[in-house]
């Protein structure tokens, strides 16, 4: 496959500037319809994502990792995914979890820990999972995901299905071994795997400097054989480009990709993190106001004649109106019943969990 | 004339706190080490103020690997150092399991005693605070059960104070748990300056004469509750706050259980496996002779632990009340 | 008429390798993956021949990671594979412990059914072939104490075979561990062709009246020994091989404690925090009425498996010998 | 500091060719007798070496792990380190043990797992240790020390002792997730660590190959925002020139090195293994007698007109001396005492442990 794009630059690959602009060289291949839909889903996402803050600040959900202002970085490496394909997200995928598939319903479902979660609450709000659009429901243990990343791209490989694993790391999880170790299998197995470094620059209040000493995270591929993009993860074209090229890459049995997503998170760490202790207003500030994945996104849109103040309307109604619809059903949904506690931990319940079970509940 | 010293009401945040920071400023060679315990505080905020005062030398923010934090922490103790390695949430040690579990706790028995490892393991533990699988863990018997490793869990800010400098003067690597649960919910009196609380000592939080409560961290509070309740069933509970799980005060347990004839052992782990079945063993190998019922665990359920239905998982008192009763009714 | 099944002598290498074989010519989703298991056959040759037989994609070497080998085993199993991931030695596990720990083990809980993870982690384990600090540990309560994990361990050929069948078509992770020190030291008949053996269920393996001795692996023949040396002092000793320890057989246990009303239990393990436990506590919860002595625990010390003086760590016959007339003479 | 050497080249840096040559360009700083030292320690440890597979086969020692084919490698990258910084040895790490001031006696001892090994036989054979040398005693755990050797650097550093850590790492203990993570946590404190992979081409069966896909291990240094330099591993002047860069480079605070040494190990893996399983006989013979460092050496020497048959016959003499002595200090030393088995899990013992002690020994 001729490669469009140059592996371990320093500047990062992008498609549009800051102000909506098309950087010369880069003409997209997506279709207008894509472009669009790419614009929709971001303002979707935060909308969700709003939602799920107000819910914290009412004490209906204890926890939230915000995804506000990573949005292209995770809807536009979601977006060419196939059903069939995986994802295994981080604790603040929201973006990508509905580009999978997701509905609203579900994701407010997850955030207040309700039966219409597919994961039925199990785990904390923002670990959002889904058995049917193999979306795994990741553990909050940063990084030890990725070598069962590997793993089921292993097995498509085997198996010979033509799945791609698309793994979601933060910068900091670039830092733990178990990364690492599945960097360096991905590498001598040729995987179909992808490795999404969502770098909000970040690691709670450990900045990317203090993370590692490497210059950039995608330069990390080489040590392990294959190829790292550094990508401009404000410029939701740019992303889903270059997701496109990993993609079928993988596909066409080229092995494993590693991308560098530069992006900024707007919130603090989660909803129980303090922010103003490590970083200042005027850094966030900057990227807010200068360089948001969706103002941008529109301003692009809006030059290249693909949107006017009639659309934005029409698309704020919809996404005002999905949301609406989630949230009720997410409210209407019930908590699981009690005794579900004891399920899945087995496929069926043990001798000694069915003893336990008739002491608390008094039934088997 | 002795010197007053001052004692604040304290949370077992503001006592973790203190204890470090009256050891930094006791010895150089203690240090800090973990994820955001810098400018950041920790995430609990039991380091807050510490960066400011002691520099980043003395309190070094890590990169995000626990195998990392632990590690180091392990090297900088057998250079001289005395560091106190904190795990943002002691679910999240597992990824430096190997190095706690291989590597310090072992340095001193496969070196014949020529290296050591004067370091304190410590962070958060324990459910209750809608944590979720992966923020509420309780895994204290996967350090017990390490030669080499102390454990020590304090239920209380003045144990925790006189507990933590016991640690880090100690000259093995002891794992700290404090139960996060009562970080803030639990206040008692602190002394200002330098104390310990020996490690290896229970504490009697109750006397009473009709069965022995043994428990420790967080479920201590809720076995005293299982106290009051059965008090006004006319019940009078001994209640032992075990403080240390290694090395652990067999002698206090038995003094006990000899004189009320009945043991029941709460802890908050999952129950098969659990450290409550180290207790009933040795009471069941030391005192069988004086128990007039079975030895009853009370833990929680053979699961992880849910978000959303976590009440359904945890151990709470009335579950103590039966298994007391259940023994005292044998 | 019925078809014969031919029976050979084997040792437990055989009977695992044979296990896998079997399982992989019958399912092709069966797979195997580990350090040094392809052209290599396995450092123990557990695995000999079985990459020639079916190739690198079913027959995996992996780079040298713990937390490679078992979570790429975890992706493998939620995508439709069934692997068995060698671990070289047990004690190398711990680099890949959080794999077990928070993924592999809680998957299935985490999503509530949505994954899972039928997959086996198998590799020797324990001591007496002078393998020094780490080629030795028995750490078996560390997986045992890990709610989603089975835990299995036999302790000969026959049952070897049989439950690493049961363990490959099983629904949830198992860990099978082998004593190695008896992969070849003890022999036993295997049939050809597939057999199971049931996780879960204890064996009587020699029947008494005075005592219950209840080990597993390698302590089971210890057991044995003990036993015959009781006899010849005319004690009548019952001695259960658990084999499986997640879910143990507690009826199996009660039965035999009810009927002898002594315990022993043997794991060759440190003490503190054993499995032994697990055991000692439920008996002392269920049975403790139908006791004439103390449970007692025979265990190896609470120390490091030193290289040298590996016999003074270990439990042995004598120690076992005395617990039981400890008890029987209370 | 100047640097002398490039890094991250595809040719191994070498200083003395495979038939004893001087490199051209390479011109060694190290003195006359320095070359000599090198070359006696060699050989010393080649015997001590041969002499534990004897043991082995007496059924004496019941594991070795041979270092024989790797001595240019070892004694060159411990030859400059000061009795004050510190040695992490991995399981073959003979000949750094010697060079760094263990005893033919404690190192025989070790092997026999008597009371001069200084770790009093705790440990399997090969895993040396001495804590008055900073030797730190291994544990058989591939990879997962080099983060204490992280830890005794960035201690020195906090202290400002000027101690330099050395770790030893075999090519596929850089598969390990601790050991990558070392890496990184060394990357940014810019520790005084060294890593010195001794690739050996093979962990027991696995190929370097099937190890990682990146070309060199030394390249992987850059993932982690410091210099790797590949080097021949069986040319000990190499080894010791550019070890003397990294430690000078250490100790001016400019920060970790990774060495990546390219040797050959002629014996299996360990005493256990069967090695013609998965390698070519033909391969051996070519690195043993073609490549082979202590022959190397000695042509080298005798080129430069350092050495004769009257210095080799003398060194061999007392090589043999030595080794006769060490045997005979490590055949007269006893095995620790029975009740030591319970000695220095903890500073002091524990009550449950003067309990079993009594139990097992009738005394505390
Ligand atoms: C193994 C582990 N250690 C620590 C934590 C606590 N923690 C949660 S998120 C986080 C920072 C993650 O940073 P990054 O990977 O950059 O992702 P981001 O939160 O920025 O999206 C930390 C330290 C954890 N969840 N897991
Ligand atoms: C964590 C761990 N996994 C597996 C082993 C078993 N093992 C011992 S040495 C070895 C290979 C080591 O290879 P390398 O790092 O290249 O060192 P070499 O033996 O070649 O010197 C293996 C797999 C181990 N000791 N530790
Ligand atoms: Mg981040
Ligand atoms: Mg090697």
């Amino acid at each position: 496959m001729a490669a469009p794009f140059k592996p371990f630059t320093d500047t990062p690959i992008g498609y549009v500037d800051n102000d909506g602009s098309p950087v010369a060289k880069m003409k997209p291949t997506l279709s207008d319809d894509q472009l669009k839909r790419l614009y929709g889903l971001m303002v979707l996402c935060r909308a969700i994502d709003d939602r799920g803050y107000i819910m914290v600040r009412q004490g209906r959900a204890g926890f939230l990792a915000q995804t506000a202002g990573q949005e292209a970085s995770q809807i536009g490496s979601a977006f060419f995914l196939e059903k069939r394909d995986w994802i295994f997200p981080s604790h603040r995928e929201l973006g990508a979890a509905l580009t999978k598939g997701m509905t609203p319903g579900q994701l407010l479902a997850h955030v207040l820990g309700k039966d219409l979660d597919p994961a039925k609450g199990r785990n904390m709000p923002s670990h959002y999972g889904d058995g049917e659009l193999h979306i795994v429901s990741p553990s909050s243990t940063v990084g030890n995901k990725t070598p069962a990343a590997v793993g089921v791209a292993m097995a498509a490989h085997i198996k010979k299905s033509g799945e791609v694993s698309m793994c979601y790391i933060g910068d900091g999880a670039t830092s733990e071994g178990d990364t690492l170790a599945a960097f360096n299998l991905a590498g001598v197995f040729k995987s179909p795997v992808i490795f999404a470094v969502q770098n909000n620059q970040y690691a709670i209040s450990i900045d990317a400097k203090h993370q590692t000493a490497s210059r950039t995270f995608a330069e990390k591929a080489a040590a392990f054989g294959f190829d790292g993009y550094l990508v401009d993860g404000n410029d939701v074209v740019a992303c889903a480009e270059i997701t496109k090229f990993a993609i079928d890459r993988a596909r066409a049995g080229e092995g494993p990709t590693l991308i560098e997503f530069l992006t900024y998170r707007y919130g603090p760490h989660s909803s129980a993190d303090d922010d103003s202790r490590y970083r200042k207003k005027e850094e966030l500030e900057l990227w807010r106001n200068t360089r948001d994945p969706i103002t941008r996104m529109k301003k692009y849109l809006t030059r290249q004649g693909l949107w006017d103040d009639a659309a934005e309307a029409k698309l704020q109604d919809e996404v005002k109106a999905a949301v609406e619809k989630g949230l009720a059903e997410a409210e209407a949904s019930p908590l699981p019943a009690p005794e579900t506690v004891f399920d899945h931990v087995y496929a069926t319940l043990l001798p000694h969990q069915i003893e336990e079970k008739i002491e608390i509940f008094g039934h088997a | 004339m002795a010197t007053e010293t001052a004692t604040r009401t304290f949370t077992m945040v503001q006592a973790v706190r203190e204890a470090m920071q009256e050891e930094m400023r006791l010895d150089s060679s203690v240090c800090i080490l973990g994820e955001d315990v810098g400018p950041r505080g920790g995430v609990f905020l039991c380091t807050e103020g510490l960066y400011a005062e002691f520099g980043g030398d003395r309190v070094i923010d890590t990169p995000l690997s626990e195998a990392a934090i632990l590690g180091a922490g392990l090297g900088m103790a057998m250079n001289g150092l005395r560091p106190v390695a904190e795990i943002q949430f002691i679910d999240f040690l597992f990824p430096g399991y190997d190095q706690l579990y291989s590597e310090i706790a072992k340095m001193r028995y496969r070196s014949a005693g020529m290296f050591k490892v004067p370091m304190v393991i410590r962070g958060p533990y324990g459910g209750g605070v809608r944590g979720g699988v992966y923020h509420s863990q309780s895994p204290e018997e996967l350090f017990a059960h390490v030669p080499g490793l102390k454990v020590v869990i304090p239920s209380n800010p003045y144990d925790a104070k006189g507990l933590l400098i016991s640690a880090i003067r100690d000259e093995d690597p002891v794992v700290f748990l404090e139960p996060k649960r009562i970080y803030r919910a639990v206040k008692s009196e602190v002394p200002e300056g330098a104390y310990t609380v020996p490690i290896g000592k229970a504490k009697v939080v109750r006397e009473g004469t009709d069965a022995t409560l043994i428990s420790y961290g967080a479920m201590l509070h809720v076995a005293l509750e299982a106290a009051d309740r059965l008090k006004n069933e006319g019940k009078n509970v001994e209640v032992i706050d075990l403080r240390s799980l290694v090395p652990y005060d067999g002698e206090a347990i038995l003094e006990s259980v000899k004189k009320t004839g009945h043991a029941v052992v709460v802890v908050e782990a999952p129950k098969l496996g659990s450290f409550a079945n180290e207790i009933s063993a040795f009471i069941a190998e030391k005192a069988i002779e004086y128990l007039e019922g079975p030895i009853m665990r009370v833990a929680s359920i053979d699961a992880s632990v849910p978000y959303n239905i976590e009440k359904y998982y945890l151990p709470n008192a009335d579950r103590i009340v039966q298994a007391t009763k259940k023994t005292l009714e044998f």
